[in-house]
């Protein structure tokens, strides 16, 4: 919303800030014109750490680029402020806070949600309200034309699933291959693909069905079943931070000799807390935090991240993105582009910048034409990790095109 | 019998609710999508309010809902029906489901009810990722068009929402569902079927010592219930266009217990209270961000310390004396 | 096989003393405790931060916990439950309140420790290979703990004086009143072992599967399950309720891996209720 | 010809017999009473003939045709209705409400009727409340009617328990303990009322434990011992046999010295 009036005074603002910052340097805070992003994605109950990461994520970025006097657009600078809504994974209350953030806040861009059945419920009001949002969703439809408002905003286990499989299966012989997927739909989307992409390359598959329900304690009546049919490796497919070291601590006392993955961002801490020992050799698909690849800038940015959210998640490392590529797509589309999406989505096919968080200086941009027909999805490292004693430490580093 | 008094102040509620609500709001999509899903919600509301007047605690609400979506993007997406035909199918079918339920389940009470009943909507989620050749399983069903125009001899009764202002026309769907649930409500009440109901709720040996079929009321009752869960859950899919596995949860079937509980249970209209008390107090409550939810709950528990019978109980002074007379409670067990 | 019913009374045990808790606030206060869940889950935080993060030994970890519950039980009968058991015309009421009470603890505990998962590292490691079965020790050790408490809390509410005051209130209120038990001041111990048997739980399965913000809902239905299997109100019921749900569980996934198994538990759950409502060892009414 | 006729009902729960292998009949417009010590089965019996509990073997015929076994509101339907002790009635109704409510078995529209509001339905309702008004009068509770239940005192909703009964248009009415914890004038009071309710022309079976009342009243008595039918007369022949005296009113004495 610039009513002339505020742009008046904010371009005062700015000359005198201008001023100020060449007299102070960098401290100076100026009260620059706001920037509204949206953070949509649920922040309460058993799947709090998706919404909570990408909401911090958010916040320490933007507390970042304020504290340096803001985002520059078209020439003028601006905070960045971080509006966050908690959907609870409730398709109402998604709908409800998307309204909220679209038509009260006058958000254009908004990071979230979290599931497949939120982000498709509220596709209507990003489509209606001329909005563009970055799901952490898999699912196909979300970015497949006809619908164009949606940018994935990670890397999706279809993706992830054929690469590490097929570099397990070259590097470490893997034959055969066992699945266990959470009992909610992204879980079980998740599962499938990953099936299907391990029979294309031929791997024997011995378990495509089993589950456990959401809340399970106890694994051993589901990994009991697994162990026994000796696979070389256990895919967990779409499983929850929580759950995966319950997971790999059982199939290790219940005698699993075998590898173990999965396609999701998972926790070190977490994993060495809760499954300890048991978690070595673990294989997940990270952001860019592992000490190997992550540049100087990832440091600050994650040291800025454990302010706000009182403690480093390895799951902000997939998440970092969004924010980034947000703004410096708006920044290279023009100031229209705040207000206007469809200057955005015009600048996504050829937009490019350096993905600041790696060391390897490569190109963060947006990808995903051969699995939704167009470009939408943000050009996240598919960084493969391995659990090693307390930590991550990178396998390699692939990427979706 | 309604007085002149309160018909009026009905008359006036209806003014503001349909006109003055939607003229003020018309260029505010959030607030007026924000009271068409209270609207809704409380429409299933008062199926819930419906099986606590039997006296069932029916905290499985959210299954019914959850078997009308289902119902309603299955006729219109795999058998072409129009929305129009298949919102009301949705709460029949509903319906259908929950007499085959409840006529095993009903015969429970207290809080042997309240607990299988939690489990409905954990098994309405888990039957529909199961049963995959007819519900899509984990991928739900998406891309469902909005409701269409309803034409009779060429003229437009009901415009398609795709070509008029969609928020307005939800809001309108919505306002006309509840009015006309609850105008039903009040009429099913206040007729004999009302005092079967209650006697039901009071003594289900005695209604039948006097002649009262209770097996047959209570799943009338709970049939009705049902019905108004599925019609929401109808109108919730079509506003998203897409329905999943996930889409009513325990949490809402939760929610529209505690909609109920607030309003009150002794008050018809109880549901449309609070549902909308709680569902605005939650979406303006937003900016707390986590502790949102730890407010929210101390207010629930204060409500329910200070006014137990409700919100709508503040009206009657003297109420609390009242209850007191009443030292006894039947226990479920 | 043998697999398989050692997974089931592992989680048998574990769910017979989830099942306890909720079963005996029940018989006393005829209110279903919905909070039972985060209970379970504050307990578990509770002992992660004395044990894991604090680094004294499990057994002080496991005192806290139920130092703390037992005055988060206390606090809710005392300023919630009794309050509204007197006032409200409708039992439902009580339901309301105690869901009230599980969304404050889930958002207190969501503040306070975070929306992470916790875990504690095993109290004892290795693994018991017998034949073709695996016992961890770190199981066996919560699986014996777990036995202990239910047994003593078998002996205290048969032997002991304030047991017999519990189990005269459970009978009947008005007649325990009578006889001269002190119904309010037993209300709370009632409700304060109850919420103490809930953290116990939490605490002691926080060695093994960890615990997060998120769990509670989850931890109750379950609980609920077992409750409606025994018999509401009835110890045994409930621990007899946890070893089936246990191993309806550890057969369930082996036999029908595809998801189904909650399914069928619960389709079972309501034809079974159809043909004894009240449970399997549930006093029958109506 | 009997009304109601009682062939050797039998009622076992678990490995206890409650009801032993009892029968007798039930004449047209008389006051039987079926009386007994505590434990004797009486209550289990009244609940076999109201058919709230199915028998383990034997029936229990209303005019040649079996009821027992059939769902308590088809018993009702058929004219057979029962009254409980004071605590059930609808608590949050006033008397009249109760009474009324009671009237279900008279209705003649349907339940969509009742919610149209259809000309047959507003004829029930009307009929309805005249009759409520008219029972309510004649069993002493005109001037409470519009008084909460719960709020009554207890020999109103004794009567008024009677009056639910009545609403459904009995042939036989059968009464669970009508006049215990009673006082003298409150058991003469309610001796006459229930005297009243046969001379409307109802056949009424009553399960009673206050000798006295049961003597003043009935025509006929059944008495129960350890579930079985230990004798069967009139007040006169029940009160000298022997078995009775030695059944039931030594037991009773015991009980009276505890």
């Amino acid at each position: 919303m610039l009513k002339r009036k505020s742009l008046m005074r904010s371009a005062a603002i700015a000359g005198i800030a201008l001023v100020a910052g060449l007299a102070v340097g960098d401290g100076a805070m100026a009260a620059n014109e706001k920037l509204k992003i949206g953070v949509l994605g649920v922040m309460s109950g058993p799947a709090a750490s998706w919404g909570l990461v990408n909401r911090y994520c958010a916040e320490a970025r933007a507390n970042m680029i304020n504290e340096a006097g803001g985002f520059e657009i078209g020439g003028k600078k601006y905070d960045i402020e971080i509006v966050s809504i908690d959907d609870r994974n409730d398709p109402k209350l998604a709908v409800s806070g998307a309204e909220r953030l679209v038509y009260e806040d006058g958000i254009r861009y908004i990071i979230g949600p979290n599931i497949d059945t939120t982000a498709a419920a509220i596709v209507p009001v990003i489509e209606k309200g001329g909005a563009m949002n970055i799901p952490y969703a898999f699912s196909k439809d979300l970015y497949s034309p006809p619908r164009s408002h949606s940018i994935l905003g990670m890397i999706a286990s279809y993706q992830a699933g054929p690469v590490i499989y097929k570099y397990l299966q070259e590097k470490e012989g893997v034959k055969s291959v066992a699945f266990v997927a959470r009992n909610e739909s992204d879980s079980l989307n998740q599962r499938e693909e990953g099936v299907a992409a391990a029979e294309a390359l031929g791997l024997d598959v011995l378990a495509s069905k089993d589950t456990y329900e959401a809340g399970t304690t106890d694994f051993f009546p589901v990994m009991s079943r697994l162990v026994g049919l000796k696979p070389d490796l256990i895919v967990l497919s779409g499983v929850a931070p929580s759950d995966a070291p319950l997971m790999l601590k059982t199939a290790r006392e219940l005698g699993f000799q075998g590898l173990m993955s999965t396609e999701t961002a998972q926790d070190a801490k977490i994993l060495s807390e809760v499954a300890g020992d048991a978690a070595n050799g673990f294989i997940s698909v990270g952001g860019a935090s592992t000490p190997e690849i992550r540049s100087e800038f990832m440091e600050t940015f994650s040291k800025r991240y454990e302010e706000v959210a009182g403690e480093w998640n390895d799951e902000a490392g997939t998440k970092v993105y969004a924010l980034e590529i947000l703004l410096n797509t708006i920044k290279t589309a023009g100031p229209e582009a705040i207000e206007d999406v469809s200057k955005f989505k015009a600048q996504m096919d050829a937009f490019k910048m350096t993905n600041p968080f790696l060391k390897d200086g490569r190109d963060l941009h947006f990808v995903g034409a051969g699995f939704f027909d167009q470009k939408r999805q943000i050009s996240v490292p598919m960084v493969v990790n391995v659990f090693k004693d307390g930590e991550f430490e990178t396998l390699f580093v692939g990427s979706v095109d | 019998m309604p007085n002149q008094r309160s018909l009026i102040a009905v008359g006036v509620a209806l003014v503001i609710y349909l006109i003055v609500l939607p003229a003020l709001l018309a260029d505010k999509p959030y607030f007026l999508g924000v009271l068409t899903t209270a609207s809704v919600l409380s429409v299933i509301a008062a199926g819930v309010w419906l099986t606590f007047f039997i006296g069932r605690i029916n905290i499985g609400q959210g299954a019914f809902a959850l078997v009308g979506g289902y119902a309603a993007a299955i006729l219109m997406t795999k058998l072409g029906f129009s929305f129009w035909i298949a919102m009301p199918l949705a709460g029949l079918t509903a319906a259908l489901v929950s007499i085959v339920i409840g006529i095993p389940i009903l015969r429970l009470r207290g809080v042997y009810f309240a607990m299988i009943s939690l489990s409905l909507t954990e098994t309405a989620r888990l039957s529909a990722q199961s049963f995959r050749s007819v519900t899509e399983g984990a991928k739900g069903i998406v891309n469902i068009p909005l409701p269409g125009a309803v034409e009779i001899f060429g003229f437009t009764l009901i415009p398609d929402f795709s070509t008029v202002d969609k928020h307005l026309a939800f809001y309108f769907l919505a306002a006309i569902l509840l009015i006309a649930t609850f105008a039903a409500m009040y009429r099913l009440v206040n007729s004999r079927i009302g005092w079967l109901f209650k006697s039901l709720q009071q003594n289900e040996e005695l209604a039948s010592s006097v002649g009262v079929d209770i097996a047959r009321l209570r799943v009338i009752a709970y049939a009705i219930s049902s019905f108004l869960g599925g019609i929401g859950g109808a109108f919730f899919v079509a506003a998203q266009q897409s329905v999943y596995p996930a889409s009513f949860q325990i949490q809402d079937s939760i929610y529209f217990m505690l909609y109920t509980f607030l309003g009150g249970l002794g008050y018809v209209f109880g549901p449309i209270v609070g549902t909308f008390v709680l569902f605005l107090s939650f979406e303006f409550l937003h900016g707390l961000n986590e502790y949102q939810p730890l407010i929210y709950s101390i207010i629930m528990i204060a409500l329910m310390l200070w006014l137990p019978n409700g919100l709508l109980s503040i009206r009657l002074p003297g109420w609390g004396l009242g209850t007191k007379a009443n030292p006894e409670r039947a226990r479920g067990a | 096989m043998e697999q398989v019913i050692i997974n089931g009374i592992y989680s048998g045990m574990q769910y017979a003393l989830i099942a306890l808790g909720l079963t005996l606030i029940f018989a006393l206060m005829g209110v279903l405790n919905f909070a039972h869940g985060q209970m379970y889950v504050l307990g578990g935080f509770v002992t992660y931060y004395v044990y894991g993060v604090m680094g004294l030994p499990f057994v002080v970890g496991l005192a806290a916990t139920a130092a703390t519950l037992a005055l988060v039980g206390v606090f809710f009968e005392f300023v919630i439950f009794r309050r509204v058991l007197k006032l409200s015309v409708r039992e439902e009421s009580t339901m309301l309140v105690a869901a009230g009470g599980a969304l404050f603890l889930e958002s207190l505990v969501l503040i306070i420790f975070g929306e992470k998962h916790r875990g504690v590292p095993s109290v004892i490691s290795g693994v018991w290979k017998v034949g073709d079965a695996y016992m961890p020790y770190g199981r066996l050790l919560v699986v014996a703990m777990s036995a202990l408490l239910i047994g003593g809390f078998i002996l205290f509410m048969q032997y002991t004086r304030q047991g017999r005051a519990l189990r005269a209130l459970a009978q009947d209120r008005e007649a325990a009143q009578i006889q001269g038990v002190n119904v309010d001041n037993y209300s709370m111990l009632g409700f304060a072992i109850g919420a103490t048997l809930a953290g116990l739980a939490g605490g002691l399965l926080v060695s093994i599967s960890g615990v997060n913000s998120g769990l509670g809902t989850w931890i109750s239905i379950k609980a609920f399950i077992m409750v409606m299997i025994g018999g509401a109100g009835v110890v045994p019921g409930a621990i007899i309720g946890g070893f089936i749900l246990g191993m309806l569980e550890s057969v369930g996934y082996t036999v029908l891996p595809g998801g189904e198994t909650y399914l069928v538990i619960f389709v079972a759950l309501i034809a079974f209720l159809a043909i004894r409502p009240q449970g399997l060892m549930g006093k029958p009414w109506g | 010809m009997p009304i109601m006729e009682i062939q050797n009902l039998t009622k076992r729960f678990g490995g206890l017999t409650a009801v032993n292998d009892v029968s007798f009949s039930v004449e047209e417009e008389e006051i039987l009473s079926i009386i007994g010590p505590n434990g004797a089965g009486k209550s289990t019996l009244f609940k076999l003939i109201s058919s709230f509990l199915r028998p383990s073997e034997g029936r229990v015929e209303f005019k040649g045709e079996r009821i027992s076994g059939l769902a308590p509101h088809i018993v009702a339907r058929r004219g057979v209705i029962r009254t409980f002790q004071e605590t059930t009635i609808f608590r949050d109704m006033t008397a009249r409400e109760n009474v009324v409510v009671a009237h279900h078995l008279r209705t003649e529209a349907s339940l969509v009727g009742h919610f149209a509001n259809s000309p047959l339905a507003r004829r029930d309702e009307s009929s309805f409340h005249e009759s409520a008004a008219e029972i309510l009068e004649y069993l002493g509770l005109g001037h409470v009617q519009n008084e909460y239940a719960r709020n009554l005192p207890h020999g109103y909703l004794r009567a008024l328990g009677i009056a639910l009964g009545l609403a459904a248009e009995p042939e036989v009415l059968l009464l669970d303990e009508p006049f215990t914890g009673m006082n003298q004038d409150e058991t003469n009071k309610a001796v006459e009322m229930v005297r009243g309710v046969r001379d409307r022309g109802i056949t009424i079976l009553l399960v009673e434990h206050d000798m006295s009342a049961v003597m003043k009243i009935s025509d006929r008595i059944v008495v129960l011992n350890f579930g079985e039918k230990i004798a069967e007369g009139t007040p006169t022949e029940i009160q000298n046999d022997d078995r009775v005296i030695e059944a039931y009113l030594g037991r009773e004495d015991e009980e009276i010295g505890i």
